[in-house]
């Protein structure tokens, strides 16, 4: 590592973050399919240099929310994957103690708002809080992710205004995968998408190839920067794709393999180790991570599996102060 | 000739024979074409009407319903599918300040013939964005119809009737149902709305059910039946209007109502009819009309925590135990 | 009428409507305040022309839809003054048999699909209009007005898109009166406002003086015989002011005396009768059709006095077929 | 020092007080600045806490809910007013499933302290699209606090006590009793939530009701004295969570109770009541249970046809008497 530069060490950390994103996902897929997991499970796989390259430039005490494919997000922003694996199998230990589930994570903790299961409410959510942190005078900024479907929504169209009526600190980070669940993102939005309409409301950022991990990185940390020194909302807007279908219920037949195979060539993943190989980074140490990775969520694998249950009453609790259930 | 098929595949049926009898039935939601909807209940549709008349959206469910509602006064008779109910109320402003209102604050220039679908109900972690059973709005909107098939012949029949009916019906299908089979008449007509199905009968007690709790209501009934006690078990089907003939007739006969629901017990459906059938029956009952819901809490994800909130047979026979003690 | 050219003749017959429209909101503005309508009024006055422009090149069997502030565009598509009147004094044969009031006049026998006590649901109900006109293959157009504020409501942003999705044939009207009730829209509207927006989608149309009853007139002609001819959706951007307050219960202190006084400088019937005169129409023609107007309008005024309120069993009809109070 | 002052006039000031004494409470909504409110109730408050603390929006309920979520987890208490009830719709999906859900869903790891402010209840003609009493509604949503003041003085305790609440207060201020005078102790800290305000004694018929209703009960009240008829009047005060102390004790005592509400009859908050008081004291009264309630209609405009939707102090009466014939 000493020889390496510190560019090559910053882009090294953020390998390791994308590799316990893949492993996560995987695993989290497999325990799906192996009844271990209930409801649905949205997997990130593909996507994760965007929530890597942009959290890098977070701190804790920054926000962000997500939506319904929000693993990425969490981990990248800091939580804590063992946990997040024991929500997924609804587990008493679990990072929103079972309540919650894949769809909605959150770890306050480190400034994690939560996934979603609403399209774009997410996104609405975090502009409510850079208005807290505008009213507070916090030193803080807050981070949405959303994908292309969500622009279609009007609340999320609500927000680009509000954003920037108010200057507020907020980063739009669109996840362009070029498919709402089944459908063509492509068929129902109409103009130039998403770009033109952030900038119809006055709103600049930069378009990125959101498999690119430098690129994202570099893009989120000019904005980052900028929104910091009080330039308001900006958004940056990153094409991608996901290599799994929509969720684990989905069949994902409306894509071709031929598609599926030429995006998995842009793999941010091998992307980021080809231009670490190249900065004379020994393929060892990228091995090391990769294994850690995976031995980490083998581990959080197995400790979900064993965890205890939450206790049914559990179910009463945290609902409200004032008149809960008895 | 009566057939097998699923609840989604009855509904399917419904819609395709509907979209065939009157060119001015058409469907409208995110993921109809190529998904085929959440559980096949649009499957080959698009392909078989084009995709003016099964149309796939955008994720923008107040579009969804206004356009709806639009396309509704101007001719047409629009399916609003929403998915989860939960989105729906993404578009309540839709429903309830437009499509419920229009008929009347127009003085009956025009009618409002949608029917907006939207899923209820709890299927295996679905959490608390995707699970509410939202039912007790939709009946207290003056304007509105509200349908809750729990059977694949109801699913067929009721969403004939839905679509054919003149003014905005909220059609709820509950997901847990959704891979349920049973026998369909193809070739039966619409079922009138706002006729309870007595599912089964018995001069003990009524137990009054509607959408996935008819499952949980049945077994019960079973379990009651074996302990020698006989439950009239109704399953409304339309909760706007509501069969008060069928349910009056059961409960002065039985002198006891016990009422399930899925939905949280506060404020739920199950409330009204309560209300109701304790003023106007007051006299005959021989035991406090009971009812049985959800606690209110939002819905959880873990298995036990949900299972902490959902009404159980055992819970049902319990209730119903308690209330015939000592029936004379 | 003989002497003056084609276009002065249809001028003139806009004028008449523009007076009809001022007459009857001048009208409902001494009701209201004479205690004989109850609710608010939205008066329309200082930008009939939008509304009159547009309205003249439609036909009966084309729609219209409206907002809260929807008298002007009842009367251009052809709606009757004096039911209308009769409606808003809550008489039993008025446009709605005194159900609706002011803010939810619709008439269904001229294509006039309501007014809307919803900001920007007019618009989208108008949008779904289009769609059954295309679903029926129908040589129909839709046109709904909306105001500056409106555009700020998602639904009406996600109207943009689904119109231009679909290529629906839909006129979106923006009169941009510089309020939103009591708050100047400037301040709450990012960006470069209506127009930038709807070119994000992919709309287009045209930008005029809506105080210009011939500008508009012009730009309506040139845009719905775009529609007609299958050109999918287009905008219509109209500057314009009110000239009253928000409505008969607001105070409008917000606006200066001086603005009032520099719009009414504007006013667009002076304009028109100024154009005319200089057309070589004739004063007392011009006078003749105010007379009318005011006649008319007179009329509406004793007639809905004296008409009879509805009886109180109305209440419980018209809810719906299956299901209605008993 | 008690003070006459209107309705709206004293939430003005209980506002005003808890922004002085919590600089984390906000106030967001449309025309608060230049007109302060509908009824005036946030005049002045712009010029003294400044632009960012009384925020003027645009026409943007969904992100006026949202954005009140999003600032409440994020550390303020914000006030979203949304002006009439009917336009919170605009914004039901932000209201419940995110304020209303995300406490639960996060397991606690946050709270969602927002109060909403929405006008409810008809006034003179508004109609169909500014009229609607929706209270049924929040109070089924498992997670929110549901408040409907009905006097100057609860006006002013109550939003105190909202504001100072830890998860989102749904607060029905009704447009009925914005002028509405009487006395107000500036001073006094806030009121409880779910504790009932008994207005009037008597031993004959419990009378339960809330929000403008309690105008028209009291006037039946009165009415009712003088034949002989006493009542308990009660406004509940705040729905969710209810006083069911203080009516399940009034009830045992009087034996008989009728429920007075202006919203829809069916489906509405006063089946809860009905069906709760009917199962719990079943064996202690002495008559059916009987509502008072808006016929299933939108509201109409015309006088004699709104008059036909309200509830009035004389069917108030007529109820009573109904039921108190004969009593012992
Ligand atoms: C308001 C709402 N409508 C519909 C859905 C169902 N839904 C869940 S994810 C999804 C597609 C989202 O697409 P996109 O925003 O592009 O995100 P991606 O899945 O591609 O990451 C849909 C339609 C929802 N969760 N919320
Ligand atoms: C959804 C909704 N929010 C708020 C209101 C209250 N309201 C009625 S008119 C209006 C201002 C509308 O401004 P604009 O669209 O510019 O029309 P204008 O009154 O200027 O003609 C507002 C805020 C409403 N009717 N509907
Ligand atoms: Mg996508
Ligand atoms: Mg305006």
């Amino acid at each position: 590592m000493s020889r390496v530069s510190n560019q090559a060490a910053r882009v090294l950390g953020m390998l390791r973050t994308m590799h316990v994103i893949r492993e996560f996902e995987e695993a989290a897929g497999r325990a799906w399919h192996a009844g271990h997991v209930r409801g649905s499970v949205h997997q990130y796989v593909g996507q994760e240099a965007i929530a890597v390259g942009v959290c890098a430039n977070l701190r804790p005490t920054d926000y962000i929310s997500s939506n319904h494919r929000g693993h990425g997000h969490s981990i990248a922003k800091g939580a804590d994957p063992v946990g997040m694996m024991k929500e997924l199998f609804g587990r008493a230990d679990g990072t929103c103690g079972g309540k919650g589930g894949s769809m909605h994570i959150a770890d306050f903790s480190i400034g994690m708002l939560g996934a979603n299961g609403v399209v774009a409410d997410g996104a609405t959510i975090a502009v409510g809080a850079a208005q807290a942190i505008k009213i507070l005078r916090q030193d803080r900024v807050a981070v949405t992710f959303f994908g292309d479907g969500a622009i279609n929504r009007g609340p999320l169209m609500e927000s680009f205004n509000w954003a920037k009526i108010y200057n507020l600190p907020v980063l739009f980070v669109c996840e362009h995968n070029g498919y709402a669940a089944t459908t063509r993102t492509a068929d129902v939005t109409a103009g130039e998408g998403f770009v033109a309409r952030a900038r119809s409301f006055g709103i600049d950022g930069e378009s990125v190839d959101g498999n690119d991990l430098l690129a994202v990185d570099a893009a989120a940390e000019r904005l980052i920067a900028r929104i910091r020194a009080g330039g308001g909302p900006a958004y940056l807007f990153a094409t991608t794709y996901r290599h799994h279908p929509h969720n684990t219920r989905d069949t994902g037949n409306y894509r071709t393999q031929d598609e599926i195979d030429r995006w998995k060539q842009k793999d941010p993943i091998a992307r980021t180790t080809a231009w670490l190989l190249s900065q004379g980074v020994a393929q060892e140490e990228i091995t090391s991570i990769e294994n850690e990775a995976r031995a980490l969520i083998e581990r959080a694998f197995e400790a979900a599996l064993v965890a205890p249950l939450p206790s049914p009453s559990a179910a009463y609790t945290d609902v409200q102060d004032v008149g809960a259930p008895q | 000739m009566i057939t097998e098929m699923t609840y989604a595949e009855a509904a399917r049926l419904a819609l395709e024979q509907e979209m065939e009898r009157d060119p001015r039935v058409w469907a409208l939601g995110e993921d109809l074409g190529p998904e085929g909807g959440l559980a096949g209940q649009y499957r080959g549709l698009q392909e078989k009407f084009g995709p003016d008349r099964v149309v796939d959206t955008p994720i923008s469910e107040s579009m969804i319903m206004a356009a709806a509602v639009g396309a509704a006064v101007a001719g047409t008779r629009p399916v609003a599918e929403l998915r989860f109910a939960d989105f729906a109320l993404c578009a309540a402003d839709e429903l309830v300040n437009q499509a419920a209102k229009i008929r009347y604050m127009f003085n009956g220039q025009s009618r409002v013939p949608l029917v907006t679908r939207q899923a209820v109900g709890m299927r295996g972690g679905t959490a608390a964005q995707h699970s509410q059973s939202t039912e007790a709005w939709w009946v207290h909107i003056p304007g509105l119809v509200v349908v809750t098939p729990a059977t694949p012949a109801d699913n067929h029949g009721l969403l004939k009737a839905a679509i054919r009916c003149d003014d905005p019906v909220v059609y709820l299908e509950h997901k847990g149902l959704w891979g349920m089979k049973g026998p369909v008449d193809p070739d039966a007509g619409p079922i009138p709305l706002g006729k309870a199905d007595l599912v089964r009968r018995g001069d003990d007690l009524t137990l009054v059910t509607w959408s996935g709790m008819r499952v949980e209501c049945a077994k019960a009934a079973e379990m009651l039946a074996r302990e020698g006690i006989a439950v009239d078990l109704i399953d409304l089907r339309t909760l706007w209007p509501w069969d008060r003939e069928k349910v009056f007739e059961s409960v002065s006969r039985t002198g006891r109502l016990l009422i399930a629901q899925e939905a949280v017990r506060v404020g739920g459906f199950g409330a009204e009819v309560a209300a109701e059938v304790g003023e106007a029956l007051w006299s005959k009952l021989r035991a406090p009309i009971r009812r049985l819901g959800a606690p209110r809490t939002p819905v959880p994800f873990s298995l036990p925590l949900e299972e902490a909130c959902r009404v159980s047979p055992e819970q049902i026979v319990a209730a119903a135990v308690e209330m015939t003690k000592g029936k004379t």
